[in-house]
């Protein structure tokens, strides 16, 4: 178990000593990230030799400290490990004249700390504790070049937007441990009944905000402003996969009624971000809407009933995420720090050996075979297709692959029409060192698909030839229309909208307004029975199904419906915020200032009034308290 | 009996006069001694408790030797805080703190 | 009998001499009249038969009233109490509330039933079952208080230490 | 019985030490010099100066004799002979050490003198620094005889004393204990050269005697401390227990009296950078060096 401990702790010690010694920042990184992965690899190994370890902290049993070593967190930790270790050799050639490395690469060592901490919590609490340490350090990796302009609102943007939805996370743990009365994650997932639906849709919840999923995707475009490693770590294995991680891990607690609402945020996010990553023009917001949509693909094979899918798809997406992320990083150095893909014309064309990889990666992602991709975009769509509800999860998923097609061909062709001219590229090696390696797994992460299935114990959903072959139909037709058209004719009239990433309400009143509605909304569900909730969810999902129904007739109509109808949402919500909400959250900042000035009046400074005041208070609540004794 | 009884009397009247004293004071360094005087108190209390209740428990002196702890990060804190004080203001007399106030 | 007597006689000391810390002008003098107050409480354990906290008493208090003393020199603008300046306000608050204060815990002191009264102790066994009780039972407990006086010290030292750059 | 013993024995002791001093700081060696000058001190006029804080004036001088009698109260000369074998022994004796610093910052802030409140503030920002070794040289101490009784203290020295046990442990009572008998070259509070007799400056007749004597049973205590937790205090061939207390005792003190006379005196900010920033560090180091021997060896 030590050896699983040090999983957590070689990165923690190393951002420690970052802090400490203030020099040498890469290289102790460096080293903590390999002890990270070495402990990583070796655990898993032990595990698949039928090991399981579960160890709280020696000497204090009583505290929620708990760290479990099966077969699903070693597989995770194994992953977390290995893109962190190859993210941080690129970081090091990355980061090459920068300033400021030493905040850098503590804020990535303890990144990676935290997201193995949470991978490992076998207790909610420390689980908690871990999922609030990602969202405060990737603020602060996002926000790294905080004194350019536009950076810190971003950070800080990306920062509330998961804040908000970690409320989820709060209220899910507190019905869990409300209703099973342990905190221990393997024992409160054998809640059912009502507590398992409320909690299983906090946890949604949690997971939309944390994976980006419609309709809080928004701060994921805007958190492509820190460092690309920064971006390549968060998107593949820790910060937007902890949302996928917390679901898969509570899979068990899940009933049928959230599976299905589960299924349709996740199809929902695939057509929304997909369309939006098609619009973009800009390399890495570009991957960043790709990164929601894929993750939307995850929700769905969860919301299908078989996590094992999404594990995979989860596996190689890291793999492919990361390198497309980081081959992009390579293009913004040799184009002179611009990510625009105007500037990055035909930049292919320059860096020959680099665009290998990143067609790889990316023919991939649009799941070419035998590339990683396939495998699992495969298990994901086999799982929809023999789902109960694969009459509304199966088209959706098919969409996400095509629109998948549609901008890995978009991005490629953008990248090798043109003449570009690149700059020489400081700390070449390297970044070409993390990204060859990065690549090669992300071709061959579909050999180690089997094994793994076999070390969960889990059955994958039969594979058809016919699944398969819609599927590779569908990335093949989606990648030569990306190659061919230019978007502005695919997409028609929501192509500014999807170039704004469907924003709903329009930033930070959003973020003000939108808890409150939902918190009003909970309240109104709560009111009626948790029942009678959880069928209205059932029966929107009915409605976007029909609506998913007329789409399979044309996408171009479908994809109108959805403009429209994201269009008419965004009016309504902007209604909603001038008049009800605004005034509300008015009359609440005018009540707390008055109070506040009223209880300023007793905060005179006078250090002998105060005790006065004190003692005075400490009497009432003797008084109280006697008062309180004779009465009963 | 009868001791425990002496003690207990003892320890409130110390309190009563420290709590007079933190009250009563002018400045900084006065007050903290009214502290120590109801913290006195409190410890006289205790021990009592212990000796003559439960003096098969040791956690009863383990308590006496905590507020002796507090005792003496009492003194420590508001020492540096008169310090910056004076250093600051001239004066640790509270009756001029109004710039205190929040 | 001896013990109550001698405990009375010392409390009676610790009270005085507690009174005297307020009456007096001279500031030098009120510090070490609550140093010889609290020198008073440990005499009063040392007659409740707790040797080791007596001793501890005994020692702490002379020292940190000492300092005391030193303070209320350096800050007081009248140290010496030769120009009898008045020192108080809120005179008839703080009688109040002290008088009020110290009535109650007289009551409580004086209605509550006790219980039955502990017979013996033996003082040579004290060292011992303290720190027993501190090593094992209580670590947690006297590890945090050990801490928490290393951040006092140095929160202290931050706050008085003169700051760079000024003046 | 044992009390009397224990007083003449400390008299005795304290009267060889005032003609060790003597003999140290003239470079004459009078036998019955100590007679003369109290004598002489009984039968002057002990002035009282210019509006005096007269009860600290009048109590400080008796204040140091009791403190220093106290202290030797806990320390044994023999088996049988001690006046109180307190369960704390150890600590007790730091307690009594501790009014020392009390009694002579009375006897500086009493006569409303200058001279004299320099040297009790000395003193103090002095004993403060100092106990703290004593405390934490006692720890290692105590750490080994897994007693505060001064005589389990003693009985555990009986293979090997703490002196070679924990030498730093030892060197660092010794110079802690010259500074809290304020013993040249650590003597500050007084000073001759700088501050004309410091604390004492104000005080003639018999209030001078007392403190005299005060002061040179203080060094007696402190001496038959240092033999005590370090030399194996009545353990020893041959002669009865309570002479090789004697002896060591008296040796004791006289290599502290005889320092004074070849060391300088230190400077105040010296004295307390090298007790805070050198001595403490080195207390804990002993501590944990003790620590070790007794667990792993």
């Amino acid at each position: 178990m030590i050896v699983a401990a040090l999983i957590i702790l070689g990165p923690l010690a190393a951002a420690v000593l970052i802090l400490a010694l203030r020099r040498l920042a890469p290289a102790l990184a460096l080293l903590g990230a390999g002890v990270s992965l070495i402990a990583a690899l070796f655990t898993l190994s032990r595990v698949a030799n039928g090991a399981a370890y579960s160890a709280t902290l020696p000497g204090l049993p009583g505290l929620p400290l708990r760290l479990v070593a099966e077969p699903l967190t070693a597989v995770f930790a194994a992953l977390v490990a290995v893109v962190g270790f190859f993210v941080m050799v690129y970081a090091v050639g990355y980061m090459r004249g920068e300033g400021g490395l030493v905040r850098f690469f503590a804020g990535m060592s303890f990144f990676v700390a935290a997201m193995q901490a949470l991978v490992l919590a076998g207790d909610w609490v420390l689980l908690l504790a871990a999922w609030e340490l990602i969202g405060f350090s990737s603020y602060l990796l996002i926000g790294f070049w905080f004194e350019r302009p536009g950076i810190a609102p971003a950070a800080s943007r990306a920062f509330l937007y998961t804040r908000s939805a970690d409320l989820g996370l709060y209220a899910a743990i507190f019905v869990l441990i409300s209703q099973t009365g342990t905190s221990e994650i393997s024992r409160t997932l054998q809640a059912g009944g009502a507590a398992a639906v409320a909690a299983g849709l906090f946890l949604l919840l949690a997971a939309m905000g944390k994976s980006a999923q419609t309709p809080l995707h928004g701060w994921l475009l805007d958190a492509m402003a820190g460092p690309t490693p920064v971006s390549a770590l968060l998107h593949s294995a820790t910060l937007v996969a902890a949302g996928a991680i917390l679901l898969i891990r509570a899979f068990p607690l899940l009933p049928p009624a959230v599976l299905v609402v589960v299924g349709v945020v996740g199809g929902l996010t695939t057509l929304v971000t997909g369309l939006t990553a098609l619009a973009q023009r800009d390399l890495k917001r570009l991957l960043a809407a790709s990164t929601a949509s894929q993750y939307g693909l995850m929700l769905l094979a969860i919301g299908a009933g078989v996590p094992v899918a999404a594990l995979f798809h989860l596996l190689a997406h890291a793999a492919m995420k990361s390198s497309l992320f980081l081959g992009a990083g390579v293009f913004q150095h040799a184009s002179g720090d611009s990510t625009e893909l105007a500037d990055l014309e035909g930049m292919g064309r320059a860096r020959r050996l680099t665009f290998l990889g990143f067609v790889i990666a990316g023919l991939a992602l649009a799941g070419v075979p035998p590339l990683s991709g396939f495998w699992s975009k495969d298990a994901v769509l086999a799982a929809t297709f023999v789902s109960p509800n694969a009459w509304l999860l199966a088209p959706l998923a098919l969409a996400g692959t095509l629109l998948t097609g549609l901008y890995v061909g978009r991005a490629l062709r953008l990248l090798w029409r043109g003449e570009g001219e690149s700059e020489p590229v400081a700390g070449e090696r390297w970044m070409g060192a993390g990204l060859a390696v990065l690549v090669v797994l992300a071709a061959t992460l579909g050999l180690a698909m089997p094994p793994v299935a076999g070390l969960l114990g889990a059955e994958l959903s039969e594979e058809t030839l016919l699944v398969a072959a819609v599927g590779l139909v569908a990335a093949l037709i989606g990648l030569a229309l990306g190659w061919a058209l230019p978007t502005g004719r695919l997409l028609g009239p929501v192509y500014g909208l999807a170039g704004r990433g469907f924003r709903v309400g329009g930033g930070f009143d959003g973020l003000v307004a939108r808890p409150a509605l939902g918190f009003a909304r909970a309240l109104d569900v709560f009111d009626r029975g948790i029942h009678a909730g959880v069928l209205a969810v059932g029966g929107f999902g009915l409605a976007l199904a029909r609506v998913a129904d007329t789409m399979s007739d044309g996408i171009h109509a479908g994809v109108l419906a959805v403009g429209s109808a994201s269009l008419a949402v965004a009016r309504a919500s902007r209604v909603i915020d001038d008049r009800g909400i605004d005034g509300l959250i008015d009359a609440l900042v005018r009540g707390t200032r008055d109070l506040g000035a009223r209880a300023r009046e007793l905060q005179s400074g006078l250090v002998h009034r105060e005790l006065l005041l004190a003692a005075a208070g400490v009497a009432l609540v003797f008084a109280l308290l006697i008062a309180g004794s004779v009465g009963s | 009996m009868t001791t425990l009884i002496v003690a207990l009397a003892v320890g409130a009247i110390l309190f009563g006069v420290g709590l007079y004293g933190a009250l009563s004071q002018t400045n900084l360094v006065m007050i903290m001694m009214g502290v120590e005087v109801i913290l006195g108190g409190a410890l006289v209390n205790l021990v009592a408790f212990w000796r003559f209740l439960h003096p098969e428990a040791y956690s009863g002196q383990m308590f006496v030797l905590i507020v002796m702890t507090v005792m003496a990060l009492d003194m420590a804190v508001g020492f540096g805080v008169a310090t910056g004080r004076f250093r600051a203001r001239g004066s640790i007399e509270m009756e001029e703190a109004r710039d205190l106030k929040g | 009998m001896l013990q109550t007597v001698f405990t009375g006689l010392f409390g009676l000391a610790a009270i005085w001499f507690a009174v005297v810390v307020f009456r007096t002008s001279s500031m030098v003098r009120s510090a070490l009249a609550l140093l010889f107050s609290q020198a008073a409480i440990g005499a009063m354990f040392l007659a409740m038969q707790t040797e080791f906290l007596g001793v501890l008493q005994l020692t702490m208090m002379a020292t940190e009233m000492a300092i005391m003393a030193i303070f209320m020199v350096m800050y007081m603008m009248d140290p010496g109490g030769l120009g009898g300046m008045d020192m108080t306000h809120q005179k008839r608050a703080s009688q109040v509330s002290g008088a009020l204060g110290g009535l109650a815990a007289l009551a409580v002191a004086f209605f509550v039933g006790w219980g039955p009264i502990a017979a013996e102790v033996r003082p040579g066994e004290q060292v011992r079952g303290l720190g027993l009780e501190i090593m094992e039972r209580s670590m947690l407990i006297f590890e945090t208080a050990g801490v928490t006086i290393l951040t006092a010290m140095i929160a202290a030292t931050a706050i008085a230490i003169k700051r760079r750059g000024k003046e | 019985m044992n009390a009397v013993m224990a007083i003449l024995m400390l008299l005795v002791g304290a009267y060889l030490v005032a003609v060790l001093e003597g003999w140290v700081s003239t470079g004459r060696l009078r036998p019955a010099g100590p007679i003369t000058s109290g004598l002489a001190l009984l039968g002057r006029e002990s002035v009282v100066p210019r509006r005096p804080d007269r009860i600290f004036f009048e109590v400080a001088p008796p204040l140091l004799l009791v403190a220093a009698l106290l202290a030797a109260a806990v320390l044994p000369l023999s088996p049988g002979l001690i006046v109180a074998d307190l369960a704390t022994g150890a600590l007790f004796v730091n307690a009594a050490w501790v009014y020392v610093m009390v009694a002579l910052l009375m006897a500086g802030w009493g006569p409303n003198g200058a001279y004299a409140m320099v040297g009790g503030f000395r003193f103090l920002g002095q004993t403060v620094g100092y106990s703290m070794l004593i405390v934490m040289a006692l720890t290692a101490v105590a750490m080994r005889a897994e007693s505060l009784f001064t005589t389990e203290v003693v009985k555990s020295q009986a293979a090997l004393p703490n002196a070679i046990y924990q030498p730093v442990g030892f060197v660092l009572f010794f110079l802690a204990a010259m500074a809290v008998a304020f013993l040249p070259p650590l003597d500050l509070p007084t000073a001759p050269g700088e501050l004309a007799g410091g604390v004492m400056a104000e005080y003639t007749g018999w209030r001078l005697a007392v403190m005299r004597l005060g002061r040179a049973v203080l060094v007696v205590t402190l001496a038959a401390a240092v033999s005590v937790f370090y030399l194996g205090g009545w353990l020893g061939p041959v002669l009865p227990p309570w002479a090789w207390s004697a002896l060591k005792t008296l040796l004791v003190a006289a290599v502290m009296l005889l320092l004074g006379r070849y060391v300088p005196r230190l400077r105040e900010t010296h004295v307390l950078e090298w007790g805070w920033k050198i001595g403490i560090p080195l207390a804990l180091l002993n501590i944990f060096y003790v620590g070790v021997l007794l667990l792993v060896v």
